[in-house]
């Protein structure tokens, strides 16, 4: 496949999403396919493993391998595949939940690791497939959901902030109204060596209809990439959570690959002669 | 007296070096031809808290502790109390103790027992740079009959990094030892040992399972330290890297386990190694494992529970967790190493079920087994080795991941296959891996996913079969109690009863027919296992029926079982 | 320091923590079963509480101020009669014990002399005239003790046994 | 004809409002002075898919549906291959079909089958503002007898809020349905209702569940949403601030037990509400409730497995992992209700039993009675109220936190209290709470944890017993196939088998002594319960000899058991 | 006992600390014991909250109630008590595996939740309780343990960072070698409303002898706290990762206590009434 040229519909399974229609996920899964048509990477050399949440349905939708693992754990099972295969491409998809919430702390540990794999969280601020609660990316002050009638009381957890102060290599932010700029994201985020963290915007029309003014909201800011953590630190402190680009891309090594052998099995019970 | 077998415990705290001094004496009987024996006991105390080395050598192979020692050696009585249970001596046993420690304490003695007081602390400070567990070591071995050189061969290896003036001072030590048995009397003395004929190792269970794991074709590993699993841990990570794989540290067990569901995704049989608070936090993504048919070995090391329990010590307590602790309907398969060697053996048996089944495998390993090291024949090989059915995918054809075989086993692409791409898939799926509700879909899956477990050909690697074909009492137990209960079942034999020993590996699937087979004929099935809740027994019953008078015996921890608990049993009847 | 009340608080101070620390490295080394030096740091506890009740017994009839622990005027980060904790390890000869004794003893005395030299309060120089005297004399006497235990082999802290994990 | 007992189903997709017009039909039958039951059944879109609602009204209390539905309205046939299987149809039922859907699909045929066509849609687009479920509604209103009065009232209370153009164009729709029934024929009619006695009440087992919390003295609830339990949680949130609770959305399934372990140490009853994979998330801490005697309530409502499984589908699957989860010998808890109505009783009474025992109690509900809503009569009084041994502590004495106590309860302090502090453990340890590796203290601790368990007085709540005392045939079953199994037992019992039904509460420990009794005389005994691997009886088993010939009958959801298929079991032998 | 002031030894149990003698810990214990004393709170209304570690035994070690819970959810079950019972002052104790590895979810989401509790994190860079392996606070090249013998190779996790980018509202760093500036930490962390993270260099003679070292390293140049989120961001840009002192003091309101019943239990049926 490799002279040939790749096409999104290449990626595209024939299997219809169950998402509602107007969901900002069906944007995510059409950058990802023209992002891997556009790096011409053949299908079965990439892998796309998520959580549960209606964005973790995504995988069932491309050719790719998928893993559609349980709530939460879509990076270890990303991180697990790509020490293992190094060879493979590796994506892991989710939501806001998925990642943030019960997942938070593979979150942080996956931006500390630097893994080279590209994690896509489609945030709407909400739980879609669980009807509509509160998330961690959830204004404290919004009443949508009966579990937290008082809204959640707590403030929101700043993905971007929390990526940098974790040592993620490549942060960066868009919309899913702007299919073009998320296409380029993903393709900067596959093609950086290092765990590559791309936040999206992506409005759930069901529980957060209100979400369709983001697109009055977002603005493409961020430029050109920081190369220096701190400088894209002081950028944060003025970020009004909507601004899109490339925040930031540093140059860590990332995480060990599988070694080669250096010895046969054979040989390792020697250690035990007595 | 000579004695084919001699069992030493040497007790001290606060930099008494009496672990060192315990392998050194086991390395050097295993240069000497014998095989051996060591566990230990330990306190709270990270660092100079009271330990004491438990050990047996002896001229047979042998992975089982006696019912008491013969000899203890005692440099201090610190916390006495807290671990006297785990010093059971045997009738006639000698205590050597430090008259600098002050009197043996009242809760030590018994009619039977002799003591002899020795100045281990005093003698090591005549010496330049003398330690009490060097003039103990010298001691013991010229008690028992252990050849002096092979001592000094051993000392001399043990210390190489440490300099000629460390290593002089040892010597001085040892020999010091050695002439301090003049008027100590009526010692069991070693026979002879058998001649060597091959190699011989030493070994604990943790690194055998480590070792077994990597010979069963595990090239990658995540997890998260936990006593006493950590071992299995820190003998992979220098390992695995010498044969081309991976050991990852993650955040906690939760990533472990889906890391290893990663890394299997991509082809490569993974393992895990924890205790029961990490498995019990694996037990989500183990049910992920079963239904996405993804092979993971997962090693559970035992400690003694519930909760935190009693992190140090042993305990056969997560049957139950292990067998039923998965949501939903989740048929997997569990397995227990019998011995300290055969931790070799059911890892790497262990690996190849759950390739050959793409499966989930949980190995009940336990801190007995898993942390004491024994002297053994070099193992023979074995032949298994993980290996997966691979499908041969078509480019333009549907790949049914999940295809409705006769075995229920079903061909998988490796991501990187051309025509084999899939989704591993947690909700109920039909025969592609396309989430279903339908009951037609589900009840296919489940019995799929059951009937490649329940009828998959164990072969003679389910259990240890051994004793009278005409036995009248069976004593059936499972893991780390094997050796225990042989013992218990050849000390029955000797004394005329017909008896057989029945100790199993497979724990789950229960192995019915076999279990029926091996147990045809007898009178008495004896349970034999150690907690509190009879854990295997109730699960046995739950499966199948018992032939004869089904005999409970079981007690927790943290006290090992004995042979001579069980001999007990089966004569009282 | 201002008034006489605060030097003895701090003089109370000073001594109720040298106490309790050494009670708490005694109990630490009790459970790691070295009992020689267990026994001398209870020692150093018990002459710490004397002239804790020599202090207190100056303070009676007076209204000693309440300072913040942290508010205390020490040389350092802890009142010097209090022997740093970090020093401590299972595997000390009574040698250490003692030259950690010692060095309190003398950090003591430092404190009491600086404030027996400087302060311009007559009744505060004359207070701690007398108490760099007592300290003097307490390292005079540690002095000749560690005469008793000279200095262990440069080896004294090898432990054969690893450390072993507990859970 | 005219029967007790009518069932309906109506489905559409997309916006047709089949689960608003059958709360409307339910709560109107109840305001007539019928009982009745609706369950649903969904496709795996959020919004707009496939959907049916599932009724019987009946003019006596009923809680278990019908083995098929008498009359199903189709607004289309979207998907209806994937769901088919969960609308059987009795003998000689009507379908009834919109023909703006084409005709009815051949899998929904068969030769008992009658079909009417409505052309719904026609005439919803002849009302302004009109809506096809208004229509059927006022069809299906008309076709069972039910008055049009109440259904009126109900859809204007439902409305309300919708303004008086919506009402109109509703009332329009109603009317328009009544008069299309011109020309149906052989409708079952419902009897008379009886007359109404005291209040009714219409409540979700979801619901009755949080009452039964709050009624058994809950007042904090930390939790995670997760398919189908949320709902107990929605219910919750608001309602606990009312009496003073509250309720905390947690980042994940580990903090929302731990949490609970929190409140429930500082004294407050504390309940948290999940499914299989959030229960599986939570037995390590389950295990610490176990150890520390944190009294906790964990509600499970079960669903498809294993794994993700089938989130929005019933199955009683996590039985295994609800009595045999926690790693250790764990003794705790199991009950499960009995119905919808029952979910408020036997929570109630589970949050008492956790208080009375300082334990972990695990209730199986399932989303079949967490889901469904049921009119029944408004439950009487219950007493069970969480009641705490709590200590008399003296300060200056030492308080034994964990004593050793004939019951093996001890009484616990409360933070606050002076004299009272303790460390809750979880590692093993002595009488004071203090950690301790001691054989004695273990053993003592265990039997302790045990025994409270054990030998705790359940009464007469363990379970229903029903039917006939010389019963030769015993229906044993657990949770929520009770009523299932109740009618099947009536049904069996009216063409004169002798038969009795036993419907279990208490799962584990299980009540052995009881249930011999209560099966005592039988010669068969069926085992009746929802899922692939008979987990109840395997259960059984593993705790004691059933009498008579056990027969298992179990299958796998997704599709709800039928009293007809146990009433076939019970007569085919 | 209030009218009484309160002795630090009234805070300290009869059980010696199993902890290696030199151990940092033991400051820990002493700096609690005298804070609370400090704040003359009577011990029977403190609560001590640990998870699994060498720190996390030092509930046992004082006079207070206490949970020793599970290996990284102290922070929940603090929360829950608090919630449960918010007359209690609530502390929350344990290691940096504990708090930053497994628990390192719960730590973020209870920076943002803001409940009213104090947490002290007991910081050596190493498992202390399990033989000595890599924590999140590592250094990347540290070979010390067996389980990593090419050092752990990830960046290290940043306490004050994570805290400060998770919402909490109160942060200090303090070293164990100096106990009146702990104590001082403690009683301003317990005195503040709403969640405060108390980081504690605490050495671990046994696997890391070198952090002997850190008494050279450490500065007290966090001197007055920020009450500004961006300038204590800007402060930790520069640091050292040995600066101690009260970083930073926000003020935002704690997480909701528990309501007062507007309602009898025996109302609570009516909303079913048909
Ligand atoms: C262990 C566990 N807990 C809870 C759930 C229920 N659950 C499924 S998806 C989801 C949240 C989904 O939110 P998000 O990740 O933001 O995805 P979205 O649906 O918004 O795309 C939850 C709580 C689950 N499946 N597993
Ligand atoms: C679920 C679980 N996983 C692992 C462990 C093993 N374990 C006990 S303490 C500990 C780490 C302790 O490190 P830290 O929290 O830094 O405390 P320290 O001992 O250094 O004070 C680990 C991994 C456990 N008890 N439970
Ligand atoms: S509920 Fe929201 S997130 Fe889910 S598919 Fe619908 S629009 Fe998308
Ligand atoms: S191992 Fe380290 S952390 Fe644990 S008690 Fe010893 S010095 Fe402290
Ligand atoms: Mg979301
Ligand atoms: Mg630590």
């Amino acid at each position: 496949m490799d002279a040939v040229v790749a096409k999104p519909q290449d990626y595209k399974s024939d299997l219809k999403p169950i998402w509602c229609p107007g969901c900002g996920d069906f944007s995510v899964l059409a950058a990802i396919t023209r992002g891997l048509a556009e790096l011409n990477l053949p299908p079965k050399d990439v892998a796309l493993v998520s959580g549960i949440g209606c964005s973790s349905r995504l995988p069932a939708y491309s050719t790719l391998y998928g893993f559609h693992s349980v709530h939460g754990r879509a990076l270890p099972v990303a991180s697990g595949l790509k020490l293992a295969r190094p060879d493979l491409t590796v994506l892991s998809v989710g939501g806001d939940g998925d990642g943030f919430s019960i997942g938070g702390n593979h979150f942080v540990h996956a931006c500390r690791r630097n893994v080279d794999l590209t994690y896509i969280v489609m945030d709407n601020s909400v739980y879609g497939m669980t009807k509509g609660q509160a998330s961690p990316t959830t204004q404290a002050d919004w009443t949508g959901s009966k579990l937290t009638p008082e809204g959640p009381g707590v403030a929101p957890f700043r993905p971007l902030e929390m990526a940098l102060s974790s040592g993620a290599t490549f942060i960066s932010r868009a919309f899913s109204g702007d299919p073009m700029e998320l296409t380029r994201q993903v393709c900067a985020a596959v093609q950086h060596k290092g765990f590559s963290f791309v936040h999206v915007l992506s409005p759930c029309v069901t529980y957060r209809p209100e979400q369709k003014g983001w697109r009055e909201l977002v603005h493409g800011d961020f430029t050109e990439p920081y190369t220096d953590r701190r400088d894209a630190f002081l950028r944060l402190l003025d970020d009004d959570g909507f601004t899109t680009g490339i925040l930031y891309q540093g140059a860590a090594a990332p995480f060990q690959p599988m070694p080669r052998a250096t010895q046969s099995v054979a040989d390792l019970g020697d250690q035990f002669v007595i | 007296m000579a004695l084919s077998s001699v069992s030493i415990a040497m007790t001290g705290s606060g930099g008494a070096g009496v672990m060192t001094a315990g392998q050194i004496l086991l390395d050097a009987a295993a240069k000497a031809g014998y095989y051996g024996l060591m566990g230990r006991t330990l306190g709270p105390q990270i660092r100079g808290g009271e330990s004491a080395a438990l050990l047996r050598l002896s001229t047979e192979p042998v992975q089982s502790p006696d019912d008491g020692f013969d000899i203890l050696v005692a440099f201090d009585w610190g916390n006495i109390e807290r671990f006297r249970e785990e010093l059971p001596m045997n009738p006639g046993g000698l205590i050597i103790a430090d008259p600098h420690a002050g009197d043996v304490p009242a809760l030590m003695l018994d009619a039977e027992r002799r003591i002899e007081y020795v100045p281990f602390h005093a003698m090591s400070k005549d010496i330049h740079g003398g330690r009490v567990n060097m003039v103990a070591l010298g001691l013991i071995a010229e008690l028992v009959g252990l050849d002096h050189d092979c001592l000094v061969e051993r000392v001399t290896t043990q210390l190489s990094g440490k300099g000629q003036t460390a290593l002089d001072s040892s010597r001085a030590g040892l020999d010091a030892g050695a002439e301090a048995v003049v008027g100590v009397k009526g010692v069991p003395r070693l026979d002879r040992p058998k001649p060597r004929t091959g190699d011989r190792w030493s070994i604990t269970g943790n690194d055998a399972a480590g070792l077994g794991a990597i010979q069963g074709g595990v090239r990658f590993c995540a997890a998260y330290p936990i006593t006493p699993a950590t071992d299995i841990l820190e003998w992979l990570a220098p390992n695995l890297p010498k044969v081309g794989g991976t050991l990852v540290q993650c955040e906690d067990e939760l990533a472990s386990v889906n890391m290893i569901l990663g890394g299997s995704y991509g082809g490569v049989p993974s393992v895990t190694a924890t205790s029961g608070p990490g498995l019990a936090l694996m037990t989500e993504s183990i049910g992920l494992a079963v239904a996405s048919e993804t092979p993971v070995v997962i090693i559970d090391v035992q400690r003694g529970g519930p909760s935190t329990g009693i992190p140090t010590k042993s305990e056969q307590v997560d049957l139950n967790i292990a067998v039923n602790g998965l949501h939903g309907d989740a048929p997997h398969v569990v397995t227990a190493p019998l011995s300290i060697g055969d931790c070799l053996f059911t890892t790497q048996w262990s690996v190849h079920l759950a390739e050959a089944m793409q499966t989930a495998v949980i190995v009940l390993s336990d801190q007995t087994v898993g942390q004491s090291r024994t002297i053994i024949d070099k193992p023979a090989e074995i032949a298994f080795i993980g290996r997966r059915k691979v499908a041969e995918t078509v480019p333009g054809e549907r790949y049914l991941r999940y295809a409705l075989t006769a075995d229920g086993v079903s061909p998988m692409s490796l991501p990187g296959t051309d025509g084999g791409a899939y989704i591993a898939e947690g909700l109920e799926h039909d025969e592609t891996g396309r989430p279903s509700t339908q009951g037609a879909h589900h009840t296919e899956q489940l019995a799929k996913r059951q009937r490649k477990i329940t009828d998959f050909d164990y072969g003679d690697h389910w259990a240890l079969v051994d004793g009278d074909p005409d036995a009248e009492v069976a004593v059936l137990t499972w893991g780390s109690t094997a050796e225990v209960a042989r013992e218990a079942v050849n000390r029955a034999r000797a004394r005329g009863v017909k008896a057989r020993l029945v100790a199993v590996r497979l724990i789950d699937p229960v192995p019915a027919d076999r279990l029926r087979y091996a147990l045809a004929g007898v009178s008495r099935t004896v349970v034999v296992e150690q907690n509190h809740g009879g854990q295997y027994l109730r699960h046995l019953r739950a499966h199948m029926d018992l032939p004869g008078r089904v005999e409970a015996f079981h007690r927790p921890g943290p006290l090992g079982l004995r042979p001579g608990e069980i001999l007990a049993h089966i004569l009282s009847q | 320091m201002d008034s006489l009340e605060e030097f003895i608080a701090h003089a109370v101070a000073l001594e109720e923590d040298s106490a309790v620390r050494f009670d708490d490295m005694a109990d630490s080394l009790d459970v790691h079963q070295n009992h020689e030096v267990t026994d001398l740091f209870r020692k150093m506890a018990h002459y710490s509480r004397l002239h804790l009740a020599e202090a207190q017994k100056l303070a009676e009839g007076m209204t000693l101020p309440h300072i913040k622990p942290w508010e205390y005027k020490w040389p350092d980060k802890e009142p010097p009669e209090t022997p740093g904790m970090d020093a401590t390890h299972y595997l000390m000869t009574p040698h250490h014990a003692l030259v950690m004794a010692l060095d309190s003893e003398k950090r003591g005395h430092d404190f009491y002399a600086a404030l027996a030299a400087t302060h311009e309060n007559p009744r505060i120089r004359e207070l701690a005239q007398e108490f760099a005297e007592e300290e003097a004399e307490h390292v005079a006497l540690l002095q000749a003790m560690l005469l008793r235990y000279p200095a262990p082999p440069p080896d004294w802290d090898e432990d054969m046994d690893p450390p072993v994990s507990v859970d």
